[in-house]
């Protein structure tokens, strides 16, 4: 029963940085219809960027100094979302196949770039002290960092959705989703949402990256790339552009994996994460919150 | 330009595709009063619109009072005052209608809520359901009642009845002539009746070119004339 | 004989005589060109074209964007010498019996992923190659060799492709590979179903509406690149003997797609080109990377300009940015007239409507 | 040239369709279109635009399936066939705008449709030879359109008339039974409509069972058998043109009059 709780919790905290990078991915291609191949690359950039962070200023205590990482972690992935928004995908509209090519190369680069200047080896994030530290519940003792990260996804989860749903931003973004020409005719620039987007999108991959570092005990550039794959899974089988199906997608991808490894055999994880994904494109191509388009 | 033109085009030629839909078409659009543009289908009634509002590519000359409209993104040309009515209403459908107007709001305006509710009292009571589960009049309300909530220089409304019921084409029909009074509006429309009751001068489109610029009245009084232009009567 | 295919044989020949030239190009090659390292870089520089034609037959001519196709490849390599290791069977045999393998595999992965359009099946194809990569590193049954790699089972080797003195033949079979993957290549891409390939990238509903099923002309695309890519896969084992967990990653599976567009997609030479250029760079990008004028840079700059992934992922840019069709489309076209490629039309968006 | 095997003449409609519904969701766009169409016969439909013209074509076409209803072509039930089946049962149709392959030359558009008719298109290894059946088709049904002078130039480069020729070349290589053309002069150049509606003309009278939807008037009156007129998803009337254009329910509906 404890290592059940254990698992769900680690699971969950799993889902949580999926959710982070794949939540990105999903509205960039619902408003955008560009798979942003280089999203692998802003989780990295987030987990450098706090790793200097954590390594620079060491004179600040170190609660304060992550959350400071987590913060910092996000601007830079906001940062980078934009610059690959404006200065690269925004000159080639209307060819998405280029466009996706672009991010392609794009994320290569970058994840290079990185690997030139900190080099392929993973480095180990400072962290306060409570994070390895274990807290009890039901018979099981969690890592604190699990609980964590479980709870920045969720709170970042329903930012996303109060941002969506509750904001004139969010209004736009979700309306251009569906129609970006008739959000244009009612007076509105819709390029400024897809900027939005690409740096919300980054913003959140690289708070991914920040609680990644922690979550995987180091950070290496091409961390990003290989969690990006869990995250197309997760994207499609919960619906592409869809925020809740991402999130929902998310839990079940990651639950499905930590079970899997630890009942069945190690490493069968991410085998029994590609038949899920087989099961429900069989069932259901769509995804789970997916909307057939016309 | 003549002083009383809302938007004056000279000389538009607009391509969808490969198609070459208008040819040099020139024609003015009158200030404060309903102006219905006729013509068999696929003459590019609609493309016009589309060409106004910077959503397909052209050349040529559209200007509104000293302002060129041609090459200028939608968003815009939207700003200028245009509100747009677009054939199929593309109503956001999965948001809510309280969210749909919202989108329409321009920021820092008073966008005018009592006036479109007293037109379609229907919407009031359904702020909260989700666009895409109103019937097809309702949506036509909605997409109407989204260009009528700020104050517009010029409506486009494209075929506003296409495809509702009679009793819900008079509903709408009503709706928009109290909507339209005193404002400048370019109606596509196929049907004439339709066009009859809402529309003082009319343009007929044929083959990319206009064939006809007149008093609404002379040719629903014509029918050689209405048939000529509009290609159904033959004999 | 047609300008084309004197051009064709000319290119071959040169290649096959390289084996015996004793002097070198400077900067791209380190030695001259019969030295072992010369001829190990363009072995591996033929079997990515090979692979990048294989990939070509489906990017290119059909408009299918895959990113799983590194798993042909591995599965050739790493099945070829696991037939080997376990089973005993000498190299050809193991070829035949993985290369037959991977076309089983094919059928029930395209079967599966052509349910999806567009970017889902980028998405799907990408999710199977890496459960196959995840499976080599995680290795349960203790006998991909994981991390390490499977080392070539070089007692099965016959004798003519074994060692350093025998380095040329390996290099013309590289050779034999890429001859034989562009004459298959072209044949299918010139054939009845080849054409329907086309038809099917330019405008697939009007294939339909034609009277022909889309499906199975895309699954016979998915299924005969995958199997010139296991074929490729099972050279490339020899050429560096043995199977490296490198060729199943994502990062690999993307560089196809990098070998294609740099080389130009929808034209099998300019694929080929793409691969061979990719190849070598990789390889010589490293080496230049640790010469001194790069080491006398300050390290933010010299860092990522010792990274070959990094060079090419910026040449990769410009090329999309600038120049779409390719390094193929640079020169005056040899072609007979200018062709559409994969990347004109829109095939990836489901979501945008007409 | 081969042989043009003329079929036996079919008892009965070479086209029906009965009881034909469909819609999106709560919209209903074609209700209960009963039409008979016999062999050899050109109808054209025709209607306000939203009448469900296009829709009534794709339904026949296996485009969309109908809530209710059948489709039966040369007296089979083809409801529940999927395109490619109905075509290869010979049926034929064209699109409100051309739909091409619009990176291959032009024979190699005809020279596919033909292909597809034909069968045997899943060979991997077979090039077919310049002068097979396919290519001598293709080649035939080029000429019939006038474009086989520019057989090797790209199909997406030629003028909108060409292109609508190009289609109906594909279209006919595939010998159709019936042919369905949905607004074959929609977009089309005042110049280049005439030989494209002479080419319809000639179609029609070789024999081709058609079901037409177009605006331009006088050439629908000119050229049709019968005239099946809907309006608001329903079919209003048919029958010949000059008696559809007497009509006054007709004229009504077109120009929107209320009684």
């Amino acid at each position: 029963m404890s290592s059940f709780v254990l698992y769900t919790i680690t699971g969950l905290g799993l889902a949580g940085l999926y959710f982070l990078l794949a939540s990105g991915l999903s509205l960039i291609f619902g408003l955008m219809s560009v798979l942003n191949l280089a999203q692998g690359a802003f989780f990295a950039v987030g987990g450098f960027a706090a790793w200097m962070v954590m390594d620079l200023l060491g004179d600040v205590p170190l609660d304060l100094r992550f959350v400071l990482a987590v913060i910092v972690a996000g601007g830079a992935g906001a940062a980078v979302g934009t610059v690959v928004e404006r200065g690269f995908v925004s000159r080639i509209y209307g060819s998405h196949v280029r466009q996706i090519l672009l991010t392609l190369g794009l994320g290569t680069a970058g994840v290079a770039l990185l690997g030139g200047w900190f080099g392929w080896d993973p480095r180990i994030l400072q962290q306060p002290a409570w994070f390895v530290q274990t807290t009890q519940i039901a018979g099981a003792n969690i890592p604190n960092s699990r609980l964590l990260i479980l709870a920045v996804a969720v709170v970042l989860f329903l930012a996303l959705m109060v941002f969506l749903t509750r904001t004139r931003h969010g209004l736009i973004i979700r309306a251009g989703v569906e129609n970006p020409s008739m959000v244009r005719a009612l007076g509105i620039d819709v390029g400024r949402s897809f900027t939005i987007v690409f740096a919300l999108g980054g913003a959140l991959a690289g708070i991914g990256g920040a609680l990644g570092a922690v979550y995987f005990n180091g950070i290496s550039p091409g961390l990003g790339t290989d969690q990006l794959i869990y995250a197309f899974i997760v994207v499609v089988i919960g619906g592409l552009g869809s925020v809740p199906g991402t999130a929902v997608a998310a839990v079940i991808v990651a639950l499905t994996q930590v079970y899997a490894n630890n009942y069945l055999q190690a490493g069968l994880g991410s085998i029994s994460v590609v038949v899920l994904l087989a099961v429900v494109l069989l069932i259901r191509p769509q995804g789970l919150m997916g909307r057939v388009r016309p | 330009m003549t002083p009383d033109a809302a938007i004056s085009v000279t000389d538009l030629h607009v391509w969808r595709g490969e198609a070459h839909i208008l040819h040099g078409v020139s024609l003015t659009v009158p200030r404060h009063q309903v102006t219905a543009l006729m013509g068999r289908n696929g003459v590019g009634k609609t493309t016009l619109l589309l060409a106004i509002m910077g959503l397909l590519p052209a050349t040529g000359s559209i200007r509104m009072a000293d302002t060129e409209l041609v090459g200028m993104p939608t968003h815009r040309v939207a700003q200028r005052g245009i509100g747009y009515v677009p054939e199929d209403r593309e109503v956001f459908g999965g948001l809510t209608v309280a969210e749909n107007l919202r989108l329409a709001e321009r920021p820092g305006s008073d966008p005018r809520y009592d006036h479109v509710f007293e037109l379609f009292p229907d919407l009031q009571g359904r702020l909260g359901q989700v666009a895409g589960t109103l019937s097809g009049g309702q949506q036509q309300m909605l997409s109407l009642a989204r260009a009528l909530l700020e104050p517009r220089a010029v409506l486009l409304i494209d075929e506003p009845t296409k495809g509702l019921a009679p009793i819900v084409v008079e509903h709408v029909v009503a709706a928009l002539q109290r909507a339209t009074e005193d404002t400048t509006v370019l109606l596509v429309e196929q049907n004439l009746w339709v066009a009859e009751q809402l529309a003082t001068d009319v343009i007929v489109l044929d083959h990319g070119t206009v064939t006809y610029t007149g008093g609404m009245r002379s040719l629903v009084d014509d029918p050689a004339l209405a048939g000529r232009h509009l290609g159904v009567e033959v004999r | 004989m047609s300008r084309r295919s004197a051009v064709f044989v000319g290119i071959v020949g040169l290649l096959a005589v390289v084996p015996f030239l004793p002097f070198g190009i400077p900067i791209l090659f380190s030695g001259s060109l019969d030295s072992a390292g010369t001829l190990q870089v363009l072995a591996v520089g033929l079997v990515f074209a090979a692979l990048a034609m294989s990939y070509d037959i489906l990017f290119g001519s059909t408009g299918l964007l895959s990113f799983g196709h590194a798993l042909p490849f591995a599965l050739g390599s790493y099945g070829t010498n696991l037939l080997m290791i376990h089973a005993g069977l000498p190299y050809p045999i193991a070829i035949v019996v993985a290369v037959a393998s991977s076309v089983l595999i094919a059928v029930v992965v395209g079967a599966l992923a052509l349910r999806t359009v567009g970017v889902a099946f980028a998405m799907v194809t990408l999710a199977v190659a890496e459960a196959f990569s995840l499976l080599v590193l995680t290795d349960p049954l203790r006998i991909l060799g994981g991390e390490e790699g499977l080392p070539l089972a070089t007692a099965q080797v016959p004798a003519l492709f074994r060692g350093v003195v025998n380095l040329p033949n390996v290099y013309w079979l590289a050779l034999a590979l890429a001859v034989a993957t562009f004459l298959i290549g072209r044949r299918v891409v010139s054939s009845r179903a080849g054409r329907v390939f086309a038809a099917i990238r330019e405008n697939e509903p009007r294939v339909e509406m034609m009277g022909l099923r889309p499906f199975p002309f895309k699954l016979a695309s998915f299924v005969t690149a995958s199997t010139l890519a296991a074929l490729a896969g099972s050279v490339y084992l020899l050429v560096v003997r043995g199977s490296n967990v490198g060729i199943t990653t994502p990062d690999f599976t993307l560089a196809i797609v990098v070998m294609v567009v740099l080389g130009g997609a929808g034209r099998l030479w300019g694929a080929a080109l793409g691969g061979l250029v990719y190849g070598i760079l990789t390889l010589r990008l490293a080496a230049v990377a640790t010469s001194e004028t790069i080491d006398a840079l300050p390290h933010w700059l010299s860092g990522p300009l010792s990274e070959p992934l990094f060079i090419l992922g910026v040449l990769f840019i410009l090329f999309v940015l600038f120049a779409p069709g390719g390094l193929s489309s640079l020169r005056p076209r040899i072609t007979r007239r200018p062709r559409r490629g994969p990347m004109d039309g829109d095939p990836m968006s489901p979501g945008t409507t007409a | 040239m081969e042989e043009v095997v003329t079929p036996p003449a079919p008892v009965g409609p070479a086209l029906a369709v009965a009881g034909l519904g469909w819609g999106v969701g709560g919209m209903v766009i074609v209700e209960d279109v009963t039409l008979e169409v016999a062999a050899g016969e050109l109808v054209s439909v025709i209607g306000p635009n939203g009448a469900g013209k296009t829709s009534l074509i794709n339904l026949i076409s296996g485009v969309h399936a109908p809530r209710t209803g059948t489709v039966r072509l040369l007296g089979e039930d083809i409801t529940r066939l999927r395109p490619a089946d109905r075509t290869q049962r010979g049926l034929g149709r064209t699109f409100q705008t051309a739909s091409l392959f619009p990176g291959l030359t032009l024979i190699e558009n005809v020279r596919l449709a033909a292909q597809a008719h034909l069968g045997g298109s899943l060979h991997l290894l077979a090039v077919p030879r310049p002068d097979d059946v396919a290519q001598r088709r293709a080649e035939a049904a080029l000429e019939r359109v006038g474009l086989l002078q520019r057989r090797d130039d790209i199909a997406g480069r030629l003028s909108h008339g060409d292109k609508r020729k190009l289609e109906l070349a594909l279209v006919i290589s595939a010998e159709p039974r019936v042919l369905l053309l949905d607004e074959p002069t929609a977009g089309v150049s005042v110049e280049e409509t005439q030989p494209l509606i002479d080419l319809i003309g000639q179609l029609h009278a070789a024999g081709t069972t058609i079901v037409m939807v177009e605006h331009r008037m006088e050439f629908v009156v000119d050229v049709s058998d019968r005239i099946a007129v809907m309006h608001e998803g329903r079919l209003l009337m048919t029958g010949t043109p000059r008696d559809v254009m007497t009509d006054d329910r007709v004229r009504s509906a077109y120009l929107g009059h209320r009684a």
